[in-house]
């Protein structure tokens, strides 16, 4: 399977996990984003994410390359779905290998902030009483300078 | 020349197009290719928070732009 | 499925993740424990795990209370294969799903540590050249008391 | 009255057995148990550092131990 992968299809968690089983691996992380249905007050009806398709498989397997600077021996997998969304639907599924637990841990946690920073994907909210194109989680970063931070070679 | 340029989000929503074409005379930054851009489709908001690319790599407001080049406006993501 | 298990069977990931899914959780952090082959100069050639499997059963479940009690909206589910494993083979698998990903991640690393300090699994590595009851793995905890911190009533 | 040991790993290993049942004539403490244990089983290298359980719940080695019990050595686990 392609290691890095933006997908209108559903994911498989297996497939993105058999991507970095070794025979040297003794942690696998896994992190999987669910489609939540209650954002405080608000309640998702379904949500549409959209891609810059080919740039974000490259921003993917950037930070796969940014995790194996930082543990050498990680093995990383990411899929991202992207169209419509249901309550519970997997959005995104990270799995990262590495001979030890801490650094799985790490580097799953890792991913996910890198991807929510750096991967050109959007999320519209479509709540019971309307919709809403979803910024950056926060809601409140800028980039004065036209990009995130460390992307510009 | 001819730049690509391509529009996400709400950015697409307000342009209601993800894609414009422009035809230049000179090579040009990407801060200019913003102004021209406006003065084809009109003002939208948010593009001065907008992360920017050219051929699929990020670069700065002040990133070159050449012939055939595609110009990415990216509001801030929310993937994940 | 049952939520906390030691079974004889090989673990399938999506069970245990499937028992987790919620509609309000935005994240399930999982862990899975691989057989590794090498360990420093040490090469395994599979291993074999032991566990006094009710008092196990009733321990993995406890660990589950305490993820509950300090992440209140989590959902946990844990499996621990026993018997002989190859090089590979899922020895552990446990899902947390929680609203916000911070805390999944939180959940699932305290529950791996737990498993390794409070669960009667035994895992006897075979090595190329011998065998050995592997003691807990730090290799240096003793309890004089009798039991691990925080399990006597 | 009868007090059910189980014994595991190396334990279960030395004593070439995971299960034995001792006869006593009164209610003891778990450490009294480990005490018979050995003088029935031979010595059992490791057991002062194992956990200790009645009836599947982590005691302390002065937990009291009734009959029909079962007093379970656990040696340091090595699960995950």
């Amino acid at each position: 399977m392609k290691k890095y992968k933006i997908t209108t299809e559903p994911i498989n968690n297996q497939d993105v996990i058999d991507s970095v089983v070794h025979q040297n691996a003794g942690a696998i992380s896994v992190f999987i984003g669910t489609v939540r249905e209650m954002t405080g007050q608000k309640q998702t009806k379904f949500l549409h994410y959209e891609a810059y398709v080919p740039m974000a498989e490259k921003q993917l397997e950037r930070i796969g390359m940014e995790i194996q600077e930082k543990w050498p021996s990680a093995i990383t997998a990411i899929s991202h779905r992207i169209g419509t969304l249901q309550i519970s639907d997997i959005a995104v599924a990270i799995a990262v290998s590495t001979p030890h637990r801490q650094d799985a841990f790490e580097a799953s946690r890792y991913a996910i902030e890198r991807i929510k920073e750096i991967v050109p994907i959007w999320k519209k909210e479509h709540y019971t009483d309307g919709e809403e194109w979803i910024g950056n989680q926060q809601g409140t970063k800028t980039y004065p300078a036209g990009h995130p931070e460390e992307v510009v070679k | 020349m001819m730049i690509n340029i391509l529009l996400f989000a709400n950015l697409a929503q307000q342009a209601e197009t993800e894609k414009v074409s422009i035809e230049v005379n000179s090579a040009l930054s990407v801060k200019e290719v913003r102004t021209l851009l406006q003065q084809k489709v009109g003002k939208l908001t948010g593009i001065e928070n907008a992360l920017l690319a050219v051929n699929e790599e990020y670069v700065e407001l002040t990133g070159q732009v050449k012939d055939g080049d595609t110009v990415a406006f990216i509001p801030p993501v929310s993937g994940g």
